[in-house]
């Protein structure tokens, strides 16, 4: 237990009443893959919401790594602690450049408005930019407004700004969502490839690439942990069939809708 | 027509005045005698002093044509330069510059609100150009280059006051003094309220209040009024702006005051003011100023059909619906007493002039008045009117002849005195 | 003391009424009449005098047309006739007015305006006219079917505290039947005891006094209690009769003040509502919306001159006309701009604050050239002038009354229309989703339409409203915008309850401050307060929490 | 070697801080004579040039629009206004030490906060600093509690009125609304000499190049990319370790102190300060200017600020009545059809013809457009679609999907 990268003890968050998560127990190792699936409201997004610190638990701990409570700390502290996140939708600086995206993102001592104000970039700096922009196949279209980028290339700037940020802990929100067959298949090897050395927690409805992907399969149902273990066992599993696959029409709606 | 006459003016008046400042040799130009002399008109006509400045606008360009339909001043026309301040006060500095540095004008007519008669009056000093202020104002001011053809306090507040007290005015006891929060009421309402005690008023007898600009909800004050004036004998001094009045004059009605019981004394409330209101409400109270529309006069009566053939003529809104008030004759009969100041100093050089209207006398619709010899104000007659239906004034008392104006008010500085020929403006007075 | 005089006069007149009346004009009245036309003050005083003295109720009748300023005279053979004024109106190019002989009003046809000389009645003549008709008129008025009328003459009386009236009083008090005009009646009588009454009659008065709370008895009872010949049990009677009258004051200012708030209440949530359900529903910050209650002001002022000009007797509804007419201006003008420019920036706020901007100076200076810079005038009906009294002290303004009526009104139909109707439906549809209803066959533009149009004739309802208490200028719209913004803004977006609720709360708190710490501060007060309570509540009071959009 | 529009800026900048001076010290028959009344309006022109720069950092860049900026380049211009009045001393009507309108409202004693303004070096001082400090509170507030997009600009124009109702009241002992006036001297210069008219024109101009230069610095920044990012999506930015409220409130209170600096400029070349400047309605005046020029590049700013305000001094004299219609028109104009600005629609011509050009083999002059003078040009047409995304507070719920 002592390598867990981040560990929530029965976590409570309700908006107006509607219990998004009730007494959550979550916990994920270090260099591990996660996919966490479950159908709409089972709060896929809220559990993220909690770790990057977006949403403050009504009860509970979040503890990343040996003994930080996230609970107490705002977005930009917990991402300075090397938590990174990448959206359902692409959230990239539409009016800068695709290097400057990165640059901004890049992991750096201080990001307070003084340094940011005076330090100007040193060719170390420069080549890990270059080389996440290559990583996510980007390298050439370094000058290019982000805002001139297509969906998936927004897509993986994105993955490749979360990064540039060197996380060890990468938090990921459909990330094929809305990709081609082709596309989703490079986004499922980036993702490996980046589990190699980090530790990354997916939610996904797309079942083909959770299979392709995942190790563990976490099932979340109404806000709470319905169960746990390799893919095959947990489709095995009857809960998970009744509840989830066994509506399989609404994972599927579900992809519809998440291709707006 | 008048309106486009004007606009023609204008351009030519542009053209000569870029020709002037680009090209430089004024002196060329005015040296051929018939070239027409250059005046400014200085009022707002946009933003919230609009309401009132307008009329002083058309008034003033009015008394122009009058002249020039009468050969002009000197066999010289008069030409108009109508510019917009807009109501903001840093503009009336930057227009005034304007007018006396680039069109080079012999004299201004202009300003409403003391606040945009201080942002010019340095400009007027450090250039010495000649400006004409046609409003009542709070006194406590001496310029050299400005003339005050509007009324000082003890033109109009102290007879107001001496008339509330008075046995025709109903000997009333206890005065409010409500206030728009500006210069002009704080220092009436200072100048009345040192009066009063003078006349042995106790303390507890007066209340002061001041609302911002354009305030519009009146419910807690007449409120507290109403407590003030129950068991009778009270009455409201009011300095309340325009455009506060309506508001306040019907809450008043509303909440079941009358002006039998409580009177309102007012000292901004003209017939142009009167022209937007409901005077069902106002209807019995009462003003205090040193004109009125129905001041019973042949000058007047000629003026005041002028007015209304000159408003249609020129399509005006309001048309033959426009009315005359004080400040507007204070206004047009400024023009008059420059008219006969350059005809008597032969030239409109503004020393000779300003030397040239000490002393002046005209025959102003309100009647005959007089350009103090030296304090640069105007000796008036005081008027209580009494506001009627048809939101016109019934006056109902006089002053005996002329008042001299008291720039320095001679309740709250005694020992100050304003004089331009003996002495340098204001002086203290030898005890 | 001619006034004393006078008084005197009156009082043995109303000790002794139904004197035997004069058949025809006296020699002296018939100079007198001639000395009112002339112009010497002390002389036109002595002649209100001499026809006030015949009792004639015919002559007062001419007094008090006199003091109303309806009374002329015309050149007749030598001298001048007094002739009694009615109703004027316009034949051709001139304006006529009715005649009536001075006394007995005999009609005698019309004649021009012009031709006739208006014999005034100033100041000083009024108040010398005053006692006579005081004296006759309180007879009239206590057998007046209107209890205002009635009340009013009592109330009158009251202040004047002739010793004579207080049999009128009783008389009057015996058969009165409604409690308000009981209760002036009755102050009436005990300020009239208080002044003229012996010890005991006035210890009396002054606990009457203090029993029926009055507010006008204070400062006489205040003499009382100060005087030193008075006797202990009269003092004493005074003293506590002060004490009960202050500790009602007390509760009579609370309500005032409870009401004041209501009232500025109901103002804010008029204007704001329109505001709100723009803003909310559909993402503009409308800045013109100022300026579309100036639009609705304005209608209401044509209507109103429409009115004068056509239907002088039915002047009285064309509030009721102006209403309507001012909604659908207001929504008119609400389309044209939402059609006109405001679509292309859906979904981009700021620049529909700067749009709406743009176009609020484009319509002010509009309204500038139509109607002149100066105010208009808009006259209340009667039936929105005056106030109702609801306890001792307190009377509340009609317009202000209808005002927070027509505010509840409004608010209902909102909820109904929002919540109830299918238009309504449709609207919350296109508002949560905009795609998906266009799928499913809702026309988004007719509905984003509908909506602006909505909430611009909201805004022209309340501008028609505000006619009744501020003034109409071009710039009336300034005056208020902010302070609505900042009840949507507490209110939270997109929740009528909140924006009720913050007009509510904005309204009551402002009027309680108000007296303390004066309008400005007061003012200042608020803001600072919203900004603060925004501090805990970033998007208001009704905020929707829950599922964080994605960025 | 610079690039012809690099040139172009600098000779604009030279003529405004040497030429102008320069000209109006020619002999008046000259062509090139420059009248003190021009040059005196062009000094006008510049403060307000100055504060634009300030508020298009702020929202320009970061996409914070506030709309109680007058209320920064109040206090800067009071500030200033204080100092100043105390100079005059007993030169003043009433020929007592103290300012003329606290005599009048029966001030016997000079007020505790006018006393430091006696030391010219505090008012230096204060001139940045009063405002800075204010806006760090108000700021600091505002943002911590992520008040955002429609709200911010909400609250400013809030705190816009408030303001202009205090400075009103005459309590406060800041003049009222007749505000501060006939200032005679300029730390110890007399102001009605041409030659101080001069100087201050020239300590504006130099005021506002390094103004720009600050502007310009910060914006090649990396701070100044998070602006821009800031403007485009603040989660993600917040998701990238910056803190966005600490941005906002830095550029926040930068543009303030500028816009003091304007004020304190103001004050002394216009002679007079009131809260008139204060209200709301200025205040949206100055967004105006930003929005006219070309939000979101520097030179746009300062040409938006000297272009509107000549064309009102022009329009207010020539055509009165037209001048408000003409704002308006101006304002929905630069919103619908040129969100980037008389600047951004030279530069689309600009491009247009640079096309055109390139379509000969031997262009004459470079096809870069103005754009690439000093900024990185934000507002693009594509900052029209970045608008909405960048505010995720704003209670839009019409985004399209």
């Amino acid at each position: 237990m002592n390598d867990a990268i981040i560990y929530l003890e029965d976590v409570t968050v309700s908006y107006d009443g509607f219990k998004a998560l009730s007494r959550l127990n979550f916990f994920m190792d270090r260099r591990e893959l996660r996919v966490v699936i479950g159908p709409n409201g089972a709060g896929k997004t809220t559990l993220l919401d909690v770790i990057s610190g977006r949403v403050k638990p009504e009860h509970g701990r979040v503890i990343f790594g040996r003994n930080t409570d996230l609970t107490v700390l705002s977005e930009n502290e917990i991402a300075a602690l090397g938590i990174g996140r990448k959206f359902q939708t692409p959230s990239v600086f539409v009016n800068l450049t695709v290097w400057e995206n990165v640059e901004l993102s890049l992991r750096r001592p201080s990001k307070g408005v003084l340094a940011t104000l005076m330090s100007r970039d040193g060719g170390e700096a420069r080549d890990r930019i270059a080389a996440t922009l290559d990583t996510v196949g980007l390298g050439a279209k370094g000058g290019a407004p982000a805002g001139a980028l297509s969906h998936g290339e927004k897509q993986w700037l994105e993955i490749g700004m979360v990064m540039a940020q060197d996380p060890e802990l990468l938090l990921v929100d459909e990330p094929v969502a809305g990709l081609t067959e082709e596309e989703t298949a490079r986004t499922g090897e980036l993702l490996l490839s980046i589990a190699a050395e980090r530790s990354v927690l997916v939610i996904e409805h797309d079942m083909e690439f959770v299979r392709q992907i995942a190790r563990t399969v976490t099932v979340l149902h109404q806000g709470g942990l319905l169960c746990e273990g390799p893919v095959e066992q947990v489709q095995r599993d009857p809960r998970v069939l009744e509840v989830y696959l066994g509506q399989r029409g609404s994972a599927s709606r579900d992809a519809v809708e998440a291709t707006r | 027509m008048a309106a486009y006459s004007r606009r023609d003016f204008l351009k030519g008046s542009l053209a000569a005045g870029a020709g002037v400042a680009a090209l430089g040799f004024p002196n060329i130009i005015t040296a051929q005698g018939k070239e027409p002399i250059k005046f400014g008109v200085l009022h707002s006509l946009s933003g919230t002093m609009a309401i009132s400045e307008v009329s002083l606008r058309d008034v003033v360009l009015m008394a122009a044509e009058e002249i020039n339909a009468k050969g002009g001043v000197l066999g010289r026309k008069l030409q108009p330069v109508v510019v917009d301040p807009a109501s903001n006060w840093d503009l009336f500095a930057e227009k005034a510059k304007q007018l006396l540095l680039q069109d080079k004008v012999a004299v201004v007519f202009g300003c409403w609100t003391s606040v945009s008669r201080k942002s010019v009056l340095p400009v007027f000093e450090n250039n010495n150009g000649l400006l004409f202020y046609p409003v009542q104002y709070e006194g406590e001011e001496c310029s050299k280059n400005v003339f005050y053809t509007g009324a000082t306090p003890n033109q109009q507040l102290i007879p107001a006051a001496e008339y509330m007290m008075s046995k025709e005015g109903g000997s009333y006891k206890k005065f409010y003094l409500l206030g728009t929060d500006y210069v002009f009421p704080r220092t009436a309402n200072k100048i009345l309220r040192a009066f009063l005690l003078a006349k042995g008023v106790p303390k507890e007898n007066i209340e002061e209040e001041y609302t911002p600009f354009n305030h519009q909800d009146y419910q807690t004050i007449v409120g507290k009024i109403k407590r003030f004036a129950s068991g009778g004998s009270a009455t409201v001094l009011s300095t309340i702006n325009g455009d506060s009045n309506v508001p306040f004059y019907k809450e008043f009605g509303n909440q079941g005051l009358r002006s039998e019981n409580a009177p309102i004394m007012a000292f901004s409330v003209a017939e142009d003011e009167l022209r937007g209101m409901d005077t069902s409400a106002l209807v019995g109270h009462l003003a205090a100023w040193n004109y009125y529309q129905s001041v019973d006069a042949p000058q007047n009566k000629k003026f005041v059909n002028a007015f209304k053939e000159y408003a249609v003529k020129a399509k005006l809104p309001g048309g033959a619906k426009r009315v005359t008030d004080d400040p507007m004759e204070a206004a047009y009969f400024g023009v008059y007493i420059w008219k006969q100041a350059v005809e008597k100093a032969k030239s409109t050089d503004v020393d000779a002039v300003r030397k040239a209207v000490y002393g002046q006398e005209f025959l102003a619709p309100g009647g005959k008045i007089k350009m103090d010899e030296a304090n640069h104000h105007t000796y008036k007659p005081v008027l209580i009117g009494e506001i009627l239906k048809d939101g016109q004034f019934k006056v109902v008392s006089r002053s005996k002849g002329l008042v001299r104006a008291e720039p320095w008010s001679a309740y709250t500085s005694p020992d100050k005195g304003c004089d331009w020929v003996k002495e340098k403006g204001t002086y203290q007075k030898k005890a | 003391m001619r006034r004393f005089a006078l008084a005197l006069i009156v009082a043995a007149w109303l000790a002794a009424p139904a004197v035997g009346h004069a058949a025809a004009p006296a020699a002296d009245v018939e100079r007198a009449l001639a000395d009112l036309a002339g112009a010497d003050v002390e002389r036109r005083e002595a002649a209100v005098a001499v026809i006030g003295k015949t009792g004639d109720p015919k002559w007062l009748a001419f007094l008090a047309a006199l003091r109303d300023g309806s009374v002329y005279a015309r050149k007749k053979g030598g001298q001048l006739e007094i002739l009694v004024g009615g109703s004027k109106s316009t034949q051709g190019d001139k304006d006529v007015i009715e005649i009536k002989s001075a006394y007995d009003g005999a009609p005698l046809g019309t004649m021009p305006v012009a031709d006739l000389i208006e014999v005034s009645a100033d100041r000083r003549l009024r108040i010398a006219i005053k006692p006579f008709l005081d004296a006759d008129e309180t007879r009239g008025q206590f057998a007046d079917p209107d209890a205002n009328v009635r009340r009013g003459a009592a109330i009158k009386l009251a202040n004047q505290a002739d010793a004579g009236a207080a049999p009128t009083v009783e008389a009057a008090l015996a058969k009165e039947k409604d409690p308000w005009v009981r209760q002036a009646l009755a102050e009436a009588l005990a300020l009239i005891r208080l002044a003229h009454g012996d010890a005991a009659a006035r210890a009396a008065a002054a606990t009457t006094l203090g029993g029926l709370h009055s507010l006008s008895a204070v400062p006489a009872l205040k003499r009382l209690e100060g005087d030193a010949g008075a006797s202990p049990a009269e003092r004493e009677a005074a003293s506590t009769a002060i004490k009960k009258i202050e500790r009602w004051t007390l509760l009579t200012t609370t309500v005032e003040t409870a009401f004041q708030g209501a009232s500025l209440a109901s103002i804010l949530l008029l204007m704001a509502l329109g505001l709100a359900i723009v803003f909310g529903l559909m993402g503009v910050i409308n800045m013109a919306h100022g300026e579309l209650m100036a639009l609705g002001a304005y209608t209401t002022y044509v209507v109103q001159n429409w009115f004068r000009a056509s239907w002088p007797q039915a002047f009285e509804a064309y509030f009721l006309v102006a209403l309507p007419l001012s909604f659908l201006v207001a929504a008119t003008a609400g389309v044209v701009l939402e059609r006109g420019v405001i679509r292309h920036l859906y979904g981009r706020p700021l620049e529909t604050l700067l749009l709406t901007w743009g176009a609020s100076l484009i319509i002010q200076q509009g309204l500038r050239l139509q109607f002149g810079a100066a105010n208009v005038d808009v006259s209340s009906p009667g039936w929105l002038s005056g106030g109702v009294p609801v306890m001792v002290g307190v009377t509340l303004p009609y317009n202000r009354v209808f005002i927070i009526g027509l505010a509840t009104v409004c608010v209902a139909a909102m909820y109904w229309l929002l919540f109830r109707s299918s238009a309504g439906l449709r609207i919350r549809a296109v508002t949560q989703n905009r795609a998906m209803s266009a799928c499913l066959g809702v026309r988004a533009s007719m509905v984003d339409a509908t909506t602006f149009a909505l909430g611009a004739g909201l805004a022209g309802l309340a501008g028609c409203a505000l006619t009744q208490i501020g003034n109409v200028g071009p710039s009336l719209g300034q005056n208020y915008i902010v302070d609505s913004f900042m009840v949507v803004v507490t209110g939270g977006v997109g929740k009528l309850a909140g924006t009720i609720l913050a007009a509510a709360g904005i309204g009551a708190l402002n009027k309680g401050i108000e007296p303390a710490l004066g309008a400005v501060f007061a003012k200042v007060a608020i803001l600072i307060a919203v900004m603060l309570f925004l501090q805990r509540r970033p998007a208001g009071l009704f905020a929707t929490r829950g599922r964080n959009a994605e960025a | 070697m610079l690039k012809p529009d690099r040139l172009l800026l600098w000779v604009a900048a030279l003529v405004l801080v040497v030429g102008m001076p320069l000209a109006n010290l020619l002999p008046p028959t000259s062509p090139l004579h420059v009248s003190n009344f021009t040059l005196n309006l062009f000094g006008k022109f510049l403060t307000y040039a100055i504060l634009a720069l300030g508020l298009d950092l702020l929202w320009g860049y970061a996409g914070v629009l506030s709309l109680g900026h007058g209320v920064f380049f109040g206090l800067g211009a009071y500030a200033m206004g204080m100092h100043l009045m105390l100079e005059i001393g007993a030169k003043s009507v009433y020929q007592s030490a103290l300012p003329d309108f606290m005599v009048w409202n029966q001030v016997k004693t000079l007020p505790f906060f006018w006393r430091p303004f006696y030391s010219a070096s505090f008012t230096l001082v204060a001139v940045v600093l009063v405002p800075g400090l204010f806006a760090l509170v108000f700021g600091f507030l505002a943002f911590r509690s992520r008040i955002r997009g429609v709200y911010l600009s909400i609250i400013t124009q809030a705190l816009a009125l408030s303001a202009w109702l205090v400075f009103n009241r005459n309590e406060m002992n800041l003049g009222g609304t007749n505000g501060l006036a006939d200032f005679k001297t300029f730390f110890g210069i007399p102001l009605n000499q041409p030659s101080t008219q001069r100087l201050l024109y020239v300590i504006t101009a130099v005021a506002l190049v390094g103004a720009w230069a600050l502007c310009r610095w910060i914006t090649r920044s990396r701070a100044g990319k998070v602006l821009v990012a800031i403007r485009d999506s603040e989660t993600r930015v917040l998701f990238s370790g910056y803190s966005p409220a600490n941005y906002k409130l830095f550029v926040f209170v930068v543009s303030a102190m500028l816009a003091g600096v304007a004020g304190a400029l103001y004050a002394p070349q216009v002679g007079i300060i009131t809260p008139a400047k204060i209200g709301v309605l200025p205040s949206i005046e100055m967004v105006v200017w930003v929005a006219a020029g070309g939000r979101g590049t520097l030179v746009g700013a300062v040409l938006g600020a000297i272009g509107v305000n000549w064309i009102q001094s022009w329009l207010t004299t020539s055509y009165p009545d037209l001048w408000l219609i003409f704002l308006g028109a101006l304002f929905m104009g630069v919103v619908l059809f040129f969100p980037d600005g008389a600047l951004g629609a030279f530069q689309r011509l600009g491009q247009h013809l640079g096309a055109l050009l390139r379509r000969r083999p031997s262009a004459p002059m470079s096809s870069t457009p103005i754009q690439s003078i000093g900024e990185t040009n934000v507002s693009r047409p594509a900052s029209r679609t970045g608008h909405p995304r960048s505010e995720p507070a704003s209670p839009t719920p019409l985004q399209k999907a």
